[in-house]
């Protein structure tokens, strides 16, 4: 565990300059195409991630509808040159197969699914540059896109990384480079209003004394971006109200 | 490359011995663009064409044809309900199968697909989709299969004439005779001038290769039905070469018709 | 009518020309189909051969290239047979990757060539643990009426008989390679093993060189490999079984038919080289 | 969606007017937007969003052997992806079809010595060599796709710096190549003569460019015709359906004449590209 000790420099700064709690900078923005029902692209630090939302639509493999709720279809696809070395397919691998159950995991707790019998939504999610976290990124985008779709849903679902540096400090967001260095990442995805977890993930051996530290660390880190999209969506919603002129009309 | 475990597998690597070769030989005769697109005899310069129906006992419909040293065999068999479709659709499918054999060329090819076989499926297919009256074979797929025996330029114009024959021979309803031409655009040497480039229909030797113009022609209407080119060619010199092949198909067209009217006295007897 | 009938009730249609000791192309029980073999017409191959046994038509080409020899058996080169059962032979067939049938075939196919010791790997070689030959032996099936493995044998041998392989000289040292294709060498082919294919009908037939719809119909298939005097294979992949004496009588057939084969396989060989 | 008869028809007359359903005449292209440099760890990209239709494209390079046939070339390779994104008929395999033949057009296009010279790349000959992988990721289909990707692969080649080699050591078949790792020390590929591709329609008796969807439907017959400086490097028939050799020839006619605008509009917009400005992607 020596490696770890470097993650946090004695002043308490992370080889990218943030402090241990510190999200990276999220920039996002929405209705990003114009064909889907709903896009959004986000950026989280480096990782770069676009959605977009089509539906509710006709199920099309008629067998596989539901006649009490809709089917969340979704797909997770990373461009070839998304990460330093190049990819040779940009789906269809284990691990992509994979993100795309946990994506539909994450949506299927939030979207209103019994207000759609017999449909179908599709989520597609295209990741154009990997930097650590892509599964957050993929959520938070998601959400934005379905939020740009107007389908409903109970509440925001975001997701947030979280480790433990220096077998003490619990870190948040977490980078490529800290996830080759560091230890065990958990990865959650959550309702931040009610405080329920959906999806938690941990990709290494990591012990029980340390759990409740870090998990409370991604769940304060999930509030944070659920804030952050917050903002993002009332200023897209002002924006798209303010050009069709309904904040002007008086009757 | 993966192993491949329904084959017997050799050695890891081999090399053709071509390579090595002691004496380089020139075998590509030589023209100037000037003399060919003068002369006036080209379009009768196409190279001997043979053609034969019935070549495959198995098949509905099967033809070989033989273009000057290119040698290819094709077959239809009856039509198929589209495989793994859910609606009813009002036309047809064809599809279409294009696969050199592994010792057709200098170079030995691999038993799978490679780009280039793919690429010519596709353009053969688009070629034959406008001579086949799709829309009299709803929901039915045609299959076509062509295999190069021996390739010596051509290989893809002589596999669109030899399938037209072959859907004649099994019957299955068409427009019009489809014919097809390529000319192979080649450099005299490394001079990257297009002055110094030389053409000729149908050269050998891929090392002077320069480009190809392949055409597929309907010839009731005069119809162009597929064009693919490569190379780097001025636009004028693309037209005259166009017309050139346009009229050697032209040509071609009698020799088909002489095949089918053979095919079906021979029925008839 | 005939036609009609014969789709319609195939088995009836056999049994009905059977009864009358013919076959319904005209052949009796123990008559072969004309064979043709023609050498050497693919000229971007070291070696080729095309065979027509009756309407089965099979194609062979071989292509010559160099490779470093295995190094558990630094002294020989290679002689891969494979053969395709390409979608247009048959509609039994479809493309990609090769059948079930495909796959058995080239295995039995291969085992021959290697059990008859027609060709000595040995030859094969250029220079110990450096470089030999791997000989790709492509076999293509363009018409599939019956006894493929007889034909299949037939290309295989003429056309490794009309292989020839160029003069290498090889620089080990610098690891330099010379190719003299003004000097083409013919490939010694020691031995000509012959497959002839019986089928079973009805458990006490036995059909010489059958066409495909025998082969459907038929209860058994038994392939005798000959070379010269010598039983090399006797492949009967399960079916009706034979007595000791029928089975003696097949390859006493076999062997008559060997020779003659033999001797069309040399002629046309000898023809080519003229 | 498809259209009625009646649709159909008033995108003929308008065709027929000079006049289309945007108010564009025949000639004109919708407006298009370029960046460069989008792709931060790629060795140079692009992004092109044409009306509706947006690429993304990016170039990596490796270094590989040359193929034993041309000892003296780099290699070049174009993979397209059809992202779901852009129509959920792209899902799983559903984008293959298309992106195949879009690769196959543009590795025609640039086949050719003349519009892309590949010897360029070579590092040793007959050892080693660059390998250029141009990867093109669709992310939005609003028509057009064929020309939207040419321009945005020059735009993404002109970005793209390859690395000076810094020294080559042999070392008996043990052939180790220094790459400088310095970003100033880089050399731009000429792109000078790398073609464009120009996707012609027919509707009622003349040729139009850059068919909105709507307008593909009403096509009778459409070519793509790859094009710089009056040179054609590759033609090729979209979809299935014959012209007569008249329309090909006007076909040929006014594609190089389109390609020579779109080509001069492309390189002055390049040349007046500034490296410094931080991109904005899909900020904006």
């Amino acid at each position: 565990m020596s490696k770890n000790k470097e993650l946090i420099s004695k002043i308490g700064l992370r080889l990218d300059g943030r402090r241990a709690d510190e999200l990276r900078r999220i920039r996002c923005k929405m209705g990003v195409f114009a064909q889907p029902d709903g896009s959004a692209y986000i950026e989280q630090g480096l990782t770069k991630v676009l959605a977009a939302v089509y539906g509710p639509h006709q199920v099309k493999n008629r067998q596989k509808a539901q006649h009490d709720t809709c089917i969340i279809n979704t797909q997770f696809s990373m461009a070839v040159f998304s990460t330093n070395e190049r990819k040779k397919r940009p789906r269809g691998d284990r691990k992509s197969t994979e993100m795309s159950l946990h994506l539909q995991q994450a949506l299927a707790a939030v979207i209103e699914t019994d207000l759609y019998p017999w449909s179908q939504i599709d989520v597609y999610v295209e990741v154009l540059h990997a930097d650590g976290g892509i599964y957050p990124a993929c959520v938070n985008a998601a959400t934005l896109a379905i939020i740009d779709a107007g389908i409903p849903i109970k509440e925001y679902v975001c997701a947030c990384t979280a480790t433990l540096a220096n077998n003490e400090i619990p870190m948040l967001d977490i980078s490529h480079q800290e996830e080759v260095l560091g230890g065990a990442t958990l990865t959650v995805a959550a309702l931040p209003m009610s405080g329920k977890i959906v999806l938690m993930e941990m990709s290494q051996r990591f012990h029980l004394d340390h759990l409740p530290k870090v998990l409370n660390k991604a769940l304060e880190g999930c509030k944070d971006i659920k804030v952050i999209l917050d903002e993002a969506v009332k200023n897209h919603v002002a924006e798209m109200g303010s050009s069709t002129g309904w904040a002007n009309s008086r009757t | 490359m993966p192993l491949d475990h329904k084959r017997l597998n050799g050695p890891e690597e081999s090399v053709p011995y071509e390579l090595f070769l002691r004496h380089k030989q020139e075998t590509v005769e030589i023209k100037t663009l000037d003399e060919v697109t003068k002369d006036s005899d080209i379009s009768r310069e196409h190279p001997k064409i043979y053609l034969k129906t019935g070549t495959v006992s198995q098949a509905k419909g099967s033809a070989y044809i033989e273009i000057g040293e290119t040698k290819i065999i094709v077959t239809v068999f009856d039509p198929k309900e589209i495989p793994n479709k859910q609606d009813y659709s009002l036309k047809g499918e064809i599809s279409c199968e294009f696969k050199y054999a592994p010792f057709s060329c200098t170079k030995r090819r691999l038993h799978q697909q490679d780009n280039e076989e793919k690429r010519n499926s596709l353009i053969m297919k688009k070629a034959l989709e406008s001579a086949v009256c799709l829309h009299e074979i709803p929901n039915f797929q045609v299959a076509i299969h062509s295999l190069v025996l021996q390739n010596d330029g051509s290989a893809l114009s002589g596999a669109i004439i030899a399938a037209g024959v072959a859907l004649a021979e099994a019957g299955v309803p068409m427009f019009d005779i489809i014919t097809s031409m390529t000319l192979e655009i080649c450099r005299s040497n490394e001079i990257d001038s297009l002055r110094k480039m030389t053409g000729q229909i149908q050269v050998a030797g891929e090392k002077s290769h320069y480009g190809t113009i392949i055409i597929s022609k309907l010839h009731a209407n005069e119809q162009i039905c597929q064009v693919h080119q490569t190379g780097f060619i001025p636009g004028d010199q693309l037209k005259n070469y166009i017309t050139v092949l346009s009229k050697s198909c032209d040509s071609i067209a009698a020799i088909v018709k002489k095949c089918l009217l053979k095919e079906v006295v021979n029925h008839i007897k | 009518m005939a036609e009609e009938f014969k789709s319609l009730h195939p088995l009836k249609y056999y049994r009905d020309y059977y009864s009358h000791d013919i076959r319904p192309d005209g052949r009796e029980f123990t008559d072969f189909r004309p064979v043709i073999v023609n050498v050497d017409s693919i000229k971007t191959a070291n070696g080729s051969a095309v065979v027509k046994i009756g309407r089965t038509t099979v194609i062979c080409g071989v292509k010559a290239e160099l490779c470093k020899p295995k190094p558990d058996l630094p002294r020989q080169g290679f002689l891969l047979p494979n053969l395709e059962l390409p979608a247009l032979c048959s509609s039994k067939f479809k493309s990609g990757p090769p059948s079930h049938e495909a796959q058995a075939l080239t295995q039995l196919i291969a085992d021959i060539i290697e059990n008859s010791k027609c060709i000595n790997l040995e030859d094969l070689c250029i220079l110990t643990d450096k470089l030999a030959w791997v000989l790709y032996a492509d076999l293509i099936c363009l018409d599939y009426d019956g006894s493929l493995v007889d034909a299949c044998m037939i290309a295989l041998i003429s056309c490794l008989k009309s292989v020839k392989l160029p003069e290498i000289d090889y620089d080990p040292a610098l690891d330099i390679k010379q190719v003299n294709i003004e000097n083409m060498r013919p490939l010694k082919v020691h031995f000509t093993p012959v497959a002839t294919t019986f089928a079973v009908f009805d458990d006490k037939i036995i059909l010489a060189d059958p066409v495909i719809e025998e082969e459907n119909l038929c209860t058994g298939v038994l392939t005798i490999v000959v070379s010269g005097d010598e039983l090399c294979c006797v492949h009967k992949p399960g079916g009706s079984p034979l007595s000791e004496e029928e089975l003696m009588d097949c390859i006493e057939k076999s062997k008559k038919r060997a020779k003659s084969i033999k001797k069309l396989i040399d002629k046309a060989v000898r023809e080519e080289n003229k | 969606m498809p259209l009625s008869e009646a649709e159909k028809t008033f995108i003929l007359h308008g065709v027929d007017e000079n006049f289309r359903q945007d108010g564009r005449d025949r000639e004109a292209y919708r407006p298009m937007e370029l960046e460069t440099g989008t792709v931060q760890h790629a060795f140079g990209s692009a992004h092109l969003r044409l009306a509706n239709t947006d690429v993304l494209v990016a170039v990596k390079l490796e270094i590989d052997a040359p193929f034993p046939e041309t000892p003296h070339e780099g290699k070049l390779e174009f993979f397209v992806d059809c992202s779901a994104n852009a129509t959920p008929d792209f899902e799983g395999r559903g984008g293959e079809d298309l992106a195949v033949e879009l690769a196959n057009t543009l590795a025609s296009a640039y086949q050719s010595r003349q519009a892309f010279d590949l010897r360029k790349m070579c590092i040793l000959k007959g050892k080693k060599c660059w390998k250029l992988y141009v990867d093109i990721l669709i992310l939005e289909c609003g028509g057009n796709l064929f020309d939207a990707t040419s321009l945005a692969i020059k735009a993404a080649l002109h970005n793209t710096q390859i690395p000076k080699i810094k020294a080559v050591n042999i070392d008996g078949d043990n052939i180790e190549i220094e790459v400088s790792d310095s970003v100033s020390d880089c050399e731009k590929i000429n792109i000078e003569n790398a073609p464009v591709l120009v996707t012609l329609c027919k509707i009622g008796q003349h040729c139009i460019v850059d068919p909105s969807l709507s307008e593909e439907q009403c096509t009778v017959g459409s070519m793509v015709v790859a094009a710089t400086k009056n040179c054609v490097s590759t033609i090729s028939l979209l979809g299935s359906g014959s012209l007569h050799q008249d329309t090909l020839f006007q076909f040929l006619d006014f594609g190089c004449k389109i390609a020579n605008r779109l080509n001069e509009a492309l390189m002055e917009t390049l040349a007046n590209i500034s490296v410094t400005n931080e991109n904005v992607g899909f900020l904006k």
